[in-house]
């Protein structure tokens, strides 16, 4: 009767035989009869074929509007970029997805060691000295660095940069409701200055974290130094979040410009848009506070025959073991999202980044003149990567609309982001990556030019 | 089936293998592999880019990097060699029986992984304008309803990334809702056999947690949790069925009790798939409750994750759970619902606990699973899984303790103890053995109420057969750990890796890749 | 990279394994897997329906089926595992170095499995009316063009389904045009180290097989074979790159020789890969060459095909070629020529082959792989390729016999002979012992002309650490075989089985399954 | 430069100094210098990336009507079913996708256990005693079988039924122009009765083989048994061809019915349309004749340690040792199709199969009395399977045509398969599968009401 049901009704019975049991309903006596349904649930209907499924899923599917089918310039935190065909062949492999967190490690090395390699991709990408195997996406690894400052500094009272995705700024104020955090964060400002100054003002004794985004959400870039070196001198910490790592394959590093805790979202780099989710976090951090790091981690270590092997380590720090004292009640975080993160990186390297980058960037600069060669549009950054905000000379919710309606995904309104600010209205942010193509951005600069007119 | 199906034929045993060491460390198809930093190069790639004249200068506000970054890189054939052969070096479930008790290794579907890479679903950006995402809209929209109807609860936050991120938005809830009435309690209850998760998750949450002790029977004693409730008290954190994979028969009397004082249930729902489809949660008065799709519903364990872990809630819940969610509209619209909206049709959200959306991606997966089960083929499911551990509790139970097997059944886990095996032998010891026999082990020393706990949950996909070698392995096994075999100590032996050094690991930890050279130059 | 990059630590030798007999027959991951009829059952499916009325009766002419079939089934899990475990007991490119020489073992790229499965050319039927199927009439004609553009030749033959087929449609065009001219021919004359497919399609074709003799340097004796031509040869047969691994300088003259007796020259082209992008085979003379895009063009083996075998013709016998083609008209429209139209635009057609238009699979996959390499990655290819080779040769010259290493370089392939290995060791014993070592072996015992013949063919997508450590592998067993270590006859120890019984399997052969009963009823 | 080249230029100087060459070119040395391309290729543009490739690749499928996206009802050799996602899955597994014919069977374990499990299945399916592990496809099989059943007869003249698929006749008759063979076969007629008797009357001493196909290509059914009677007394043998082997879940075999080989086309098992190939060739035949067999066999064997064990076997029959004495030039055949035969028929298993073959039967038979109702449309056959013939009022080709621009893929014109014959100008072959929807039907209803009236 069922695909993915094994048993035959012959080996039921002959199992409840040995069980000396006379039906199954004997096995669920423990449940009490009125809490147990006395037939197939009301409602959901009765099995279905592969065929009828994939037909249903497949008519949802379509009622979508599909990135790749369309000039698309999204980003503000998920980024389409190309994901090498092997990766998806690598993280189909099902001694891959069908594994569970590497708890025998003597059968789990495939995992392990990928792990390990991960934490250093990421370790070094961010200019850290470890990295852990993964969080469950960028916002609620911000979070919990802001926690893990919190432990290591042994205060509660947080910077968050007003260039931090809105999303994650709301992620951290609704768990500081219920934690014994204070945080502070305004709203950023339609200009190419960014608030660095006047978050290092406001830093003193009592600051646990300063907390910056870099790139920001309107995709300007800050030296994050100067900010590193005021917050340390104040015995706080400097966190930055990254939210498109691939900027750093050309962009110094926050940890080389001093960031004590770097976190981010590793989406854009082997994982795709999956409108939202799974996506994966990436969490590194100074070796001298990785006993109080959140989640798993790797690390090597020899076998019984002397042979190099990885293993699961520093597991004190975590739930399992330390319970209501643990660093974090993480578990299972994103182990395959950061295998298809490490592999997309290995198949990039440092040549094929820094390729991605440039790429990245050169045509974000192409676009970013040519639609602010719009009457009425204006060029709010001055530094930006793939990424930079318009101003325009409407509001932008609905032109993001009208380009929807001209088969244009233009970018995101910071109307959307920030419903509530006046001043933020008329800002469109606009991310560019490898995979427009020319046509798509004479679609983008067509549409853009009919609807401010 | 016989318990040897491999067709030997008797004949003089052959003892070579570990003779010969070979030149490569290779072991025929047991293949080692180097690290990407070893075999790799900065200069190598294996993606290409179109050549385009790179614009007139960087805009990068001067902070273009000057040092490389030490990332290696790997052609293609290079690449998928690489990740192909560490793959090999991992059991799973598509090789055979893992019993990991409490994490539900069943079957994961394979039309679930082509539904998920759908472009409709796969390739579709959170922050699009939502007429473009009517679809997606709608996909979370029936697994929402789904899951309500096959728990009876009220509500459903679906945004938890996981089941411990499940529990701190149901617990998250809890606290919204007491805050509201203005009552401030600071303790959550949690017995002691709890997944690490539940009191990790409360002490997240801000609260105080205590453990409340088992009875005999493994079950929450129901006399102390009731002599315990008080003012102070939040909630009641439940595993149900618990992690001994027994049912909680007084349930009901447990949540009358917490509400009572004016405390919540909270369930742990990692083992629903116990009763999926025949016990409805929201018939036993419970509050909250996640789901972890990546156990009942079969969506991919990946290693460690990705999961999801939605939340059902209770009436008395709903108005608390988080933003964004996904409302459905009179004219069959549907409406993402964030901070923006909320104030009007949500005014008691307790807010965002994450980016965007949730687990789109497992959503897919676990709404094709649902509809290709439906109603019958998920009791089924829910039956044959307490069928299947059942079967492992009763084939074992003369020769491995089982400590409550004396009071009934199981549901769909079956729980054995060390006791009775030689001195020196641990459950570790037989767990390894189990590594050689060619099965992952199960769950070990968890939960903490048993001693050197071996937790066996077979789930529903596996057959007799497949059960049946395993009982045999185990028998056998379990035979010489009673008998004192030392050379279970040494095992595993056929695995890529004999026993790890997990001691050294932690004592010195290394965590990232240095090159020879700059681990040379530190000395 | 050092030859060992697994990071062993010098330590007392480990030599447990082999020691425990396991009671599954399992070896940690190395799973023993029954056959699906030992597993299966005729009632279990991994298949569901939607159930319907089944309308009035059957209408089956009264040739229902009233016995079983026999048919076992597996759910869907139990497929899964039983596929997966067999797959694990194979090696493969994605593993490690798969050298067989003259069989371009390269790496087949990623990209090419998801252009293939695009709906557009996966789900398309080969009837459907013709302005329904313009993109996949496109793709044929694409890579017709660029085949066309790198051999250099005049037309093309789409339609083979291997490289054996693509012989076939070589000799018959030749026969055909013989036949057109009333020229009745009867003998092909093929080198003694021709593939065995050269020989037994001439005869498959109709033609007397004659052999013609090699020179010491490798090549073709054109002496002899000029004295053999004349009017009762249709053809020769030439491998160039040869089957050796040798360029035939001679090839010119031997076309010129080959053409002046009115006879044609076929060229096997399975070694294409070697000179792809760098010399154009129709600068030689050729009149059909077959390539085998399973080759030369990355679509994957897949065990033993499906293959393409494409065949590119001169001016001379392109008129012959068979049907059905595409051909592209003036508005940039595509049309199928078949037997219909064929009359008129292309009365000498031989005929059809095969059903449909030939192997669209592979089609799409070789126009993907030649797009993504173009013309500068396409020289690279052969040119890594011959490097690779000469790489290998040089580094192993010194230890094993190179036949033809003194008169200079090879192409894509090296080869080897086993004199010098001590009397009882041969190149089996060489082939066995790599397994162990995690290499597949090369190809042995071919070409025939070679005593104990090792053919090895590394491809271009080989880098040189997988080489090095090839090389230091075969160094050290062919030191083991000179100074003839016995421990070799043993060889493979580590590999899923050991050697097999083939003389058992070919005196007895069994080659379906029988249920035990029914094999004891019939004793 | 090129992601699937591995060497860098250093590894290249390396290599050449180790070889002692001073240039690559020095190593083409063999080549005539004029006979040696001086640059790349000309035409051909320089290499690109997957994005462009993708790019262009999908921009050409869409330019192709997909029959998953239409009502659909093709058959004529090729069928449309739904095939499970696990068979794609397990045919794209690295260990069988990029691995070759077994020739090492130590390490080929897995492929030679998938091939004698296929060859049982196949054997079992036609009611063969052995098979053999594929053929390049249906319509080369059935010209190895008439050269096998010339091999064994030492005759050269068969009879080709008119119900043969016409492209299986034209290759066997283009074929049978080079070889010693004769072959006779006419035109089928638009009538319920097949040539059966006609075949017969025609067999005699000199008969080599009778080839009959079963279903036939306007999808009729004949007994064979009175066929392979007349064959075999007359010292000839029916080769029976399978072209939708689903069918077979329903009827009997022909290997029951006395056919001595049975041959056909497995694509309608786990393969998929892909326009026309990689198909798979099924080859059965009785266990006597198996060294007159082409192509691989796998056989049953033990290894050194006494294990259970796979290798090819019979390979005297092939061309690797035979040369021009061998059974058939085959070498390649269809491994990777075999596989995904196989595992789709072990999804199946026996109750999957009549299931299948049930359903498609049933709407088969709903379809053909919907549009045999149509005024002016006939149905030619009493027994069919899930293929049958339909006389309309007008030519079926423009009527195909037609359908197309009502966005219906409606069944094959016997026109385009006998472009010759008058006299089945107004036949249609109309395909049902469990694959068409109940929409799917009434779409194809409507278009055809339409167009003939
Ligand atoms: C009983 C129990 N509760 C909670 C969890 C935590 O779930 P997750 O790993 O999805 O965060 C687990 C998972 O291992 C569990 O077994
Ligand atoms: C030199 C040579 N010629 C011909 C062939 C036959 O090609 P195919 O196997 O594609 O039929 C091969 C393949 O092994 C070969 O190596």
């Amino acid at each position: 009767m069922m695909r993915y049901l094994p048993l035959s009704d012959a080996d039921r019975s002959e199992m409840l035989r040995v069980i000396g049991a006379s039906s199954v309903d004997e096995l669920f006596r423990d449940v009490p009869e009125n809490s147990r349904l006395q037939g197939p649930i009301e409602g959901l209907p009765m099995h279905a074929s592969e065929l009828a499924v994939e037909r249903h899923m497949t008519a949802l599917s379509r009622k979508n509007m599909v990135a790749g089918d369309v000039p698309f310039f999204l980003g503000c935190g998920a980024y389409k970029h190309h994901i090498p065909a092997s990766v998806d062949h690598i993280i189909q492999r099902g001694e891959f997805l069908t594994s569970y967190t590497p708890y025998q490690p003597e059968i789990a090395q495939g995992t392990l060691q990928m792990m390990f390699e991960f934490q250093t991709q990421v370790a070094r990408l961010f200019g850290c000295e470890v990295a852990n195997a993964s969080m469950y996406d960028g916002s609620t690894a911000m979070w919990e660095a802001i926690l893990m400052a919190h432990r290591v500094t042994r205060r509660n009272r947080s910077l968050i940069s007003s260039g931090v995705h809105p999303h994650y700024v709301n992620v951290a104020t609704t768990m500081a409701k219920f934690s014994e955090d204070a945080l502070e964060t305004t709203l950023p400002e339609l200009s190419a200055e960014t608030d660095a100054k006047q978050l290092m003002s406001r830093i003193d004794g009592q600051t646990c974290a300063v907390v910056v985004q870099y790139p920001d959400i309107l995709g300007r870039i800050t030296d994050l130094a100067p900010i590193a070196q005021a917050a340390q001198a104040a015995g706080a910490l400097l966190i930055a979040v990254v939210t498109e790592p691939v900027a750093l394959g050309l962009l110094k590093s926050p940890g080389e410009m001093g960031a004590d805790i770097v976190v981010g979202e590793g989406q854009s780099i082997g994982v795709g848009l999956q409108f939202g989710g799974p996506y994966v976090g990436l969490f590194a951090c100074r070796e001298k506070h990785v006993r109080q790091m959140p989640g798993r981690l790797a690390g090597e270590t020899v076998d019984a025959g002397g042979k190099r092997g990885f293993v699961l380590t520093l597991s004190t720090r975590e739930q399992h073991i330390r319970r209501e004292k643990a660093t974090s009640n993480i578990c299972t975080s994103s182990v395959l999202c950061a295998l298809a993160f490490t592999s997309h990186l290995t198949l990039l390297g440092e040549k094929g980044l820094r390729e991605l980058a440039t790429l990245n960037h050169a045509r974000a600069c192409e676009v970013a003149d040519r639609l602010a060669a719009i009457p009425g549009v204006s060029l709010v950054n001055e530094g930006f990567f793939n990424e930079f905000t318009l101003k325009l000379p409407i509001e932008a919710r609905p032109t993001v609309h009208a380009m929807v309606e001209r088969g244009v995904l233009g970018g995101v309104s910071l109307g959307r982001l920030y419903p509530g600010s006046e001043a933020l209205q008329n800002g469109l942010v606009v991310a560019v990556t490898e995979s427009s193509s020319d046509e798509d951005i004479n679609a983008l600069e067509a549409a853009l030019k009919e609807v401010v007119q | 089936m016989t318990v040897n199906p491999s067709g030997w034929r008797p004949s003089t045993p052959v003892n070579e293998e570990g003779k010969i060491r070979t030149v490569t460390g290779n072991r025929a198809l047991m293949l080692e592999e180097p690290l990407i930093f070893e075999i790799g190069s900065s200069e190598q790639t294996g993606v290409d880019f179109e050549s385009r004249p790179v614009a007139k200068g960087h805009r990068l506000a001067g902070l273009e990097r000057s040092k490389p970054i030490g990332l290696p890189g790997l052609s293609e054939p290079e690449a998928v060699r690489h990740y192909t052969r560490l793959s090999r070096q991992n059991y799973a479930i598509d090789l055979g029986l893992f019993p990991l008790g409490s994490c539900t290794m069943k079957h994961n579907p394979r039309l679930n992984e082509k539904v998920a890479r759908l472009p409709g679903f796969a390739d579709v950006h959170p922050l699009q304008p939502q007429e473009t995402l009517q679809g997606a809209l709608q996909v979370i929209n029936e697994l929402a309803f789904w899951l309500l109807d096959l728990t009876g609860m009220f509500g459903v936050a679906m945004s938890p990334k996981a089941g411990a991120h499940g529990e701190l938005c149901g617990l998250l809830c809890i606290r919204a809702a007491l805050e509201a009435r203005g009552d401030k309690r600071e303790v959550v209850l949690v017995p002691e056999s709890a997944h690490g998760t539940n009191p990790a998750t409360a002490a997240f949450a801000g609260y105080r947690v205590e453990n409340i002790p088992a009875n005999t029977a493994g079950r929450v004693d129901l006399d102390a949790l009731r002599a315990r409730l008080g003012p102070d008290v939040a909630a009641v954190m439940i595993t149900n069925p618990n992690t001994c994979g027994l049912f909680e028969p007084d349930m009901k009397a447990i949540s009358e009790a917490v509400h009572a004082t004016g405390a919540f249930v909270y369930c742990d729902g990692a083992n629903f798939n116990a009763i999926v489809g025949k016990v409805r949660p929201g018939d036993l008065g419970i509050d909250a409750m996640h789901i972890n799709l990546h156990k009942t519903f079969s969506t991919p364990h990946g290693g460690g994750g990705p999961g999801s872990g939605p939340v059902v809630l209770s009436e008395a819940l709903s108005p608390y759970g988080p933003l964004p969610f996904v409302a459905r509209y009179e004219d069959g619209s549907y409406k993402i619902v964030e901070e923006e909206t909320a104030g009007a049709e949500h005014p008691d959200a307790f807010g965002r606990m994450v980016a965007f959306h949730g687990q789109m991606g497992m959503f897919t997966r676990a709404l094709a699973y649902i509809l290709s089960h439906g109603a019958d083929g998920l009791k089924q499911v829910a039956e044959d899984a307490v069928l299947n551990a059942n079967y492992v509790l009763r084939s074992l139970s003369d020769l491995l303790e089982a400590p409550f097997a004396k009071s009934g059944p199981c549901m769909h886990e079956a729980i054995f103890s060390d006791r009775g095996f030689s001195n020196e032998i641990t459950t570790l010891d037989l767990a390894k053995a189990l590594i050689d026999e060619g099965f992952h082990p199960m769950t070990m020393y968890f939960p903490l109420v048993v001693h050197g706990a071996m937790l066996v949950e077979p789930t529903e996909t596996e057959s007799k057969a497949s059960l049946d070698q395993f009982i045999a392995a185990v028998r056998s096994i379990a035979g010489r750990a009673k008998s004192g075999d030392e050379t279970l100590k040494s095992a595993p032996i056929y695995a890529p890796r004999r026993r790890l050094d997990e001691t050294l690991a932690a004592r010195k930890p290394v965590l990232t890749y240095r090159e020879p050279q700059a681990e040379q130059a530190t000395k």
